[in-house]
């Protein structure tokens, strides 16, 4: 990418630098080194790397996805090796890219989220984001998303023990995502993340039986952008930190779309599973949008929906 | 070994038995790469619905034509939505992906069910000149024009199939004691259905040959990013079947 | 329809008898007529018909519709002739079929809802579906249905000025769908049925304008149906009346699904728009999966899902 | 006239112009009901992506042949699924749907901009023998194929272009007074984008001919079920343009 390139969609975020505002959503791009042949790491905004929990976790039983019009349902249950490992096993290789690197931590308890935060202050991590919105676990999880007390008390645990910028990923199954938004911000919130996935479920109608190990699952995918779009325009007016849009990104189009409702950097997901390239080609036809539209730079996109 | 994302032009997606279809797509750079045991990940459709790709093992990769080769059985939207192409389309298609099968075997034995003798034919073809015996189960004479596949690449075929209208009555487990019993194979190589794997894995245990099975999950990534289709290693160790597997030594993945 | 599938088919709920347990969704079949040369109207589980509220509504301005990846959002904001037009110039016309017919009404206040219940305890009125989930009327509207206790309220006041069988719609864009359904419950509702709308957004990247007229719409369809699917499992769990599912059913396989997760009875909305006679096929689809299944009767499907 | 719902076989679907296409469709139940001015109501893919049917104007009927034609452009997702299918296909589809234009002119003009001339093709072969002008506006040369398909159906083609490759340089309006003082018209039928149909309605106000226009707008039933369509008439009554119109008198639904 040329200087002049990274001039027209370079952004900060919660003192984050980014190459591109095009960033993988957790969960859906591995550690990141799994798309290497895929994708030049260099050029992607930032790697969010799989939910990581203090433990190691096997995840949940049974099929893990299914698919639904449109969208995906997952019950992954946050498997992954734990904080330790990531540290020691797999940071290391992703630090050999020059690509800031989001861990996206999950916990059981107000303390859990404390700790692992504490362990994930260390070089080579550029920012946490906060998962409290996992509808994939049974310990929590989700009940820290959707209740504005409890999304505090993890916001402020985890300021209290990094330096880190923190990002909130917050879950759409709630009433009032505004009210989310504020009681994190208020709380410390570097940066606002949302959409998580919205709770689903499918019924296999030959064995009457859910399709999923795990009953319920999170659904992704385009079919959930119109709503995620329209969450990105409440919070971004209601807050002063930066939006981090997603849910159902694909295109260039889509993630425009989430800039003009007021993101200032995207995620995408589940489009990594439909297109190995995603996070590269998005970015790129961001930059292609931008010239044709004869604007200089990404941010002045965003926010610019007309109402 | 690199993984690559083309736009495949089809060469071919013809009819090959019941509601089974060949599709051969000209794809010259996964060609040079594959090695039997690895599939694609096929994207059948430009629209939304169906979303995800869908994984098909590579049935014969041919570096001369630079095309590659899948069987498929139509099941569902995503096989129909394949079988729907013509050769003026082409596929978006990811491969080489997942590790094959090991290849040292002298004196193998091949162990096949459905849809899971695909993988196999491109192995056979791989392990030749080396004498191989193939035991491949269906469930009826008109599933069997695999044996027509199979013929010229193996010494022996062992047929049997459910309702006895082809080869002997029964399961390929029924049969498989005679066959190890006739032959000293050195290691059996196994696809199909879970529970039959699971049966000839036990059997190459008892008679302490070695064995590779060849498994499936619901994919959505295919190259360990989702974390969809992990399985259970041993010593509690954690399995991705796209990218650990799809093929695994017998004891790394079964009791 | 015979006598025999008839009884396959047949069932009642909160008092209203009904041929085969596939409804219409309000506003996505007009008052009925509008599609009697797709569908012999005979043959309809129930008619529901197109909000009505005490005055005519011209509804909202601007474009309505949108489409979105399996999905479309709607904005049309209540547009009504009024409740005595309906009662007047509508409802005779449809009284000349044998169908049930199902008044879904919307207030801006609770005492509104009261009226509007009072002026429908008419004769050619089988029940009242409260509409307290729209999201496209700013005066209140979703506000009803996202509130324990206001939903509550309307439910009993519509209860006191009515001896219809009185059905509770209720909205997905809520935390917790079990507690709405409680409370209406508690309230005195005969029935709930889910979902409604959930609250969407498209924005046109061309115009940097929102596609609807109203900014924000409801979702429908597809894409909708596993959240759907979820709601519809968990209320049917936590309530004793009968539950009535919808959210993107467009074929019979749809229809079971929900069925097994719960429901009594369905309805179909956006697939009338893909399929004008999907009321009609969905029915026939699910005798014919009865009878493969080898049941006798489409009640043995109800909340049997196997967990 | 009842309306249905049918699976129409694809007779052919062919490009008229540049991203235009005419497509005929075996559905003799509809072409034996439809008149001009009314709309089909097009399935356009089997998947959920995209969703809704597509309004498309019927530009002819042949009773004999049983056949339905339409001719659409090729501007989004919808019609570049339409554009893909062949005469091995058939597509789903509502029909005759919405009122048609009033027949009884002696001595019509037609102004049709764009897309809009679509309904007018067919309009134009009702009115025969009666003498008939048309006027036609596109934004250039190569948009005006309309002009041939014309030729043999009326006695006048006036042709306006936005970039005077063809016809006078300008758009319809500049021309319609001249039109107008000319001939003796006794009802003007219009068709196009709602600015045009805007201009021609006052024009014909303000010479006292009776004008019909034909709207569009955003349709999910296409017959008057959802209230996608509605738009404001007079005396604060509500017109649905799927079954009240598409076409109306000028003054029900303008100022
Ligand atoms: C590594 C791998 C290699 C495969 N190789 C072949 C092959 O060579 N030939 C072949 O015909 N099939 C193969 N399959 C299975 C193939 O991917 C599925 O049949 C296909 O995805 C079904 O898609 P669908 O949309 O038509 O069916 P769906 O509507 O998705 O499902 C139809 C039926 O197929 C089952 N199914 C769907 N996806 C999978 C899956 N990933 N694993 C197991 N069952 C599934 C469903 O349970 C259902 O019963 C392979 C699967 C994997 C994981
Ligand atoms: C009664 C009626 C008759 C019509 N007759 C014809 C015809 O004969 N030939 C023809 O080419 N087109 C006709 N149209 C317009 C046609 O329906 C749209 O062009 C088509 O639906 C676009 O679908 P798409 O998926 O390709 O485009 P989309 O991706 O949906 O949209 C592409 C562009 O088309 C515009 N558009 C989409 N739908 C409509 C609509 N219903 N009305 C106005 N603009 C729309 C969008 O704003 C966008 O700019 C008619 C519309 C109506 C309502
Ligand atoms: C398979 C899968 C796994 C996911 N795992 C996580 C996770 O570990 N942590 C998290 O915060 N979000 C997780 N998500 C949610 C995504 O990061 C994202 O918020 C959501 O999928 C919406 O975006 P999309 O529609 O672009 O996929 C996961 C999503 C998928 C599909
Ligand atoms: C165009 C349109 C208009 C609707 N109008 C109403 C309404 O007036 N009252 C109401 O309770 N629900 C209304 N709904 C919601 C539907 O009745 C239904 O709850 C919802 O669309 C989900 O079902 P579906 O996915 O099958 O469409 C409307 C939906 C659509 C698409
Ligand atoms: S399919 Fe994604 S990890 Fe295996
Ligand atoms: S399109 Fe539904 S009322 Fe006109």
């Amino acid at each position: 990418m040329s200087n002049e390139e990274n001039t027209m969609l370079g952004i900060t975020i919660a003192g984050i630098k980014m190459k591109t505002p095009v960033m993988t959503a957790s969960g859906t791009f591995g550690f990141g080194l799994e798309y290497k042949d895929f994708v030049d790491l260099n050029k992607i905004g930032a790697v969010v790397v799989k939910g990581t929990t203090l433990l190691p976790r096997h995840g949940n039983q049974g099929r893990r996805i299914a698919e639904t019009p449109a969208g995906m349902l997952n019950s992954i249950g946050l498997e992954n090796p734990g904080v330790n490992e990531f540290l020691s096993g797999i940071l290391p290789h992703l630090n050999a890219y020059d690509v800031p690197i989001i861990v996206n931590i999950s916990g059981n308890t107000v303390e859990e989220y404390g700790e692992l935060a504490a362990l994930l202050n260390a070089s080579g991590v550029d920012g946490l984001e906060l998962n409290i919105s996992c509808p994939n676990v049974k310990e929590g999880g989700i009940a820290f998303g959707t209740n504005c007390d409890s999304a505090s008390a993890v916001v402020r645990q985890v300021k209290k023990n990094t330096d880190l910028p923190v990002i909130v990923k917050l879950s759409p199954n709630v009433t009032d995502i505004v009210a989310m938004a504020q009681s994190v911000e208020d709380a410390g919130a570097d940066a606002i993340s949302l959409i998580n996935t919205l709770l689903g479920m499918s019924i296999d109608i030959h064995k009457w039986r859910p399709v999923l190990g795990n009953v319920v699952g999170g659904l992704s995918g385009p079919a959930v952008k119109p709503i995620a779009v329209r969450m990105v325009w409440q919070v971004a007016q209601s807050v002063k930190v930066p939006v981090i849009g997603m849910g159902g990104i694909v295109t260039a189009e889509d993630a425009v779309e989430f800039m003009l409702a007021g993101a200032t950097a995207v995620a995408v997901g589940t489009a990594n599973f439909i297109n190995p390239c995603a996070a590269q080609t998005v970015a790129e036809g961001i930059e292609s949008y931008i010239r044709q539209r004869g604007l200089s730079h990404v941010r002045e996109l965003v926010g610019k929906v007309n109402i | 070994m690199p993984k690559m994302v083309v736009e495949a032009r089809i060469v071919r997606n013809t009819e090959i038995g019941v509601n089974v279809k060949e599709l051969v797509l000209y794809a010259p750079e996964i060609a040079a790469q594959a090695v039997p045991g690895q599939f694609l990940h096929v994207r059948v459709s430009d629209s939304y619905h169906p979303l995800l790709r869908r994984p098909l093992s590579i049935s014969d990769a041919d570096r001369q034509a630079g095309t590659i080769s899948t069987i498929y059985r139509v099941v569902g939207q995503g096989t129909a939505c394949l079988a729907a192409l013509t050769s003026e389309d082409s596929v978006n298609c990811m491969g080489p992906l997942g590790n094959g099968f090991a290849l040292q075997s002298q004196r193998p034995l091949l162990v096949g069910g459905g849809m899971g003798l695909a993988p196999l034919l491109f192995l056979a073809g791989a392990l030749c000149p080396h004498p191989i015996e193939i035991l491949m189960g269906g469930r009826t004479r008109e599933e069997m024009f695999w044996a027509d596949m199979f013929h010229g690449k193996c010494d022996a075929i062992h047929i049997t199939t459910d309702d006895g209208t082809l080869g002997s009555c029964g399961v390929t487990l029924d049969v498989l004691p005679e066959v190890l019993k006739n032959g000293a194979f050195d290691l059996i190589y196994t696809c199909g259905p879970r529970i039959m794997m699971e049966g000839v894995a036990k059997v190459a245990k008892k008679h302490n040959i070695p064995c590779q099975v060849s498994l499936e999950d619901y994919m959505a990534c295919g190259i360990g990013g989702c974390l969809s289709c992990t399985c259970a290693g041993k010593n509690g160790t954690r399995k991705k079947v796209c990218s650990d597997g799809p093929v695994f030594w017998a004891q790394e993945v079964m009791a």
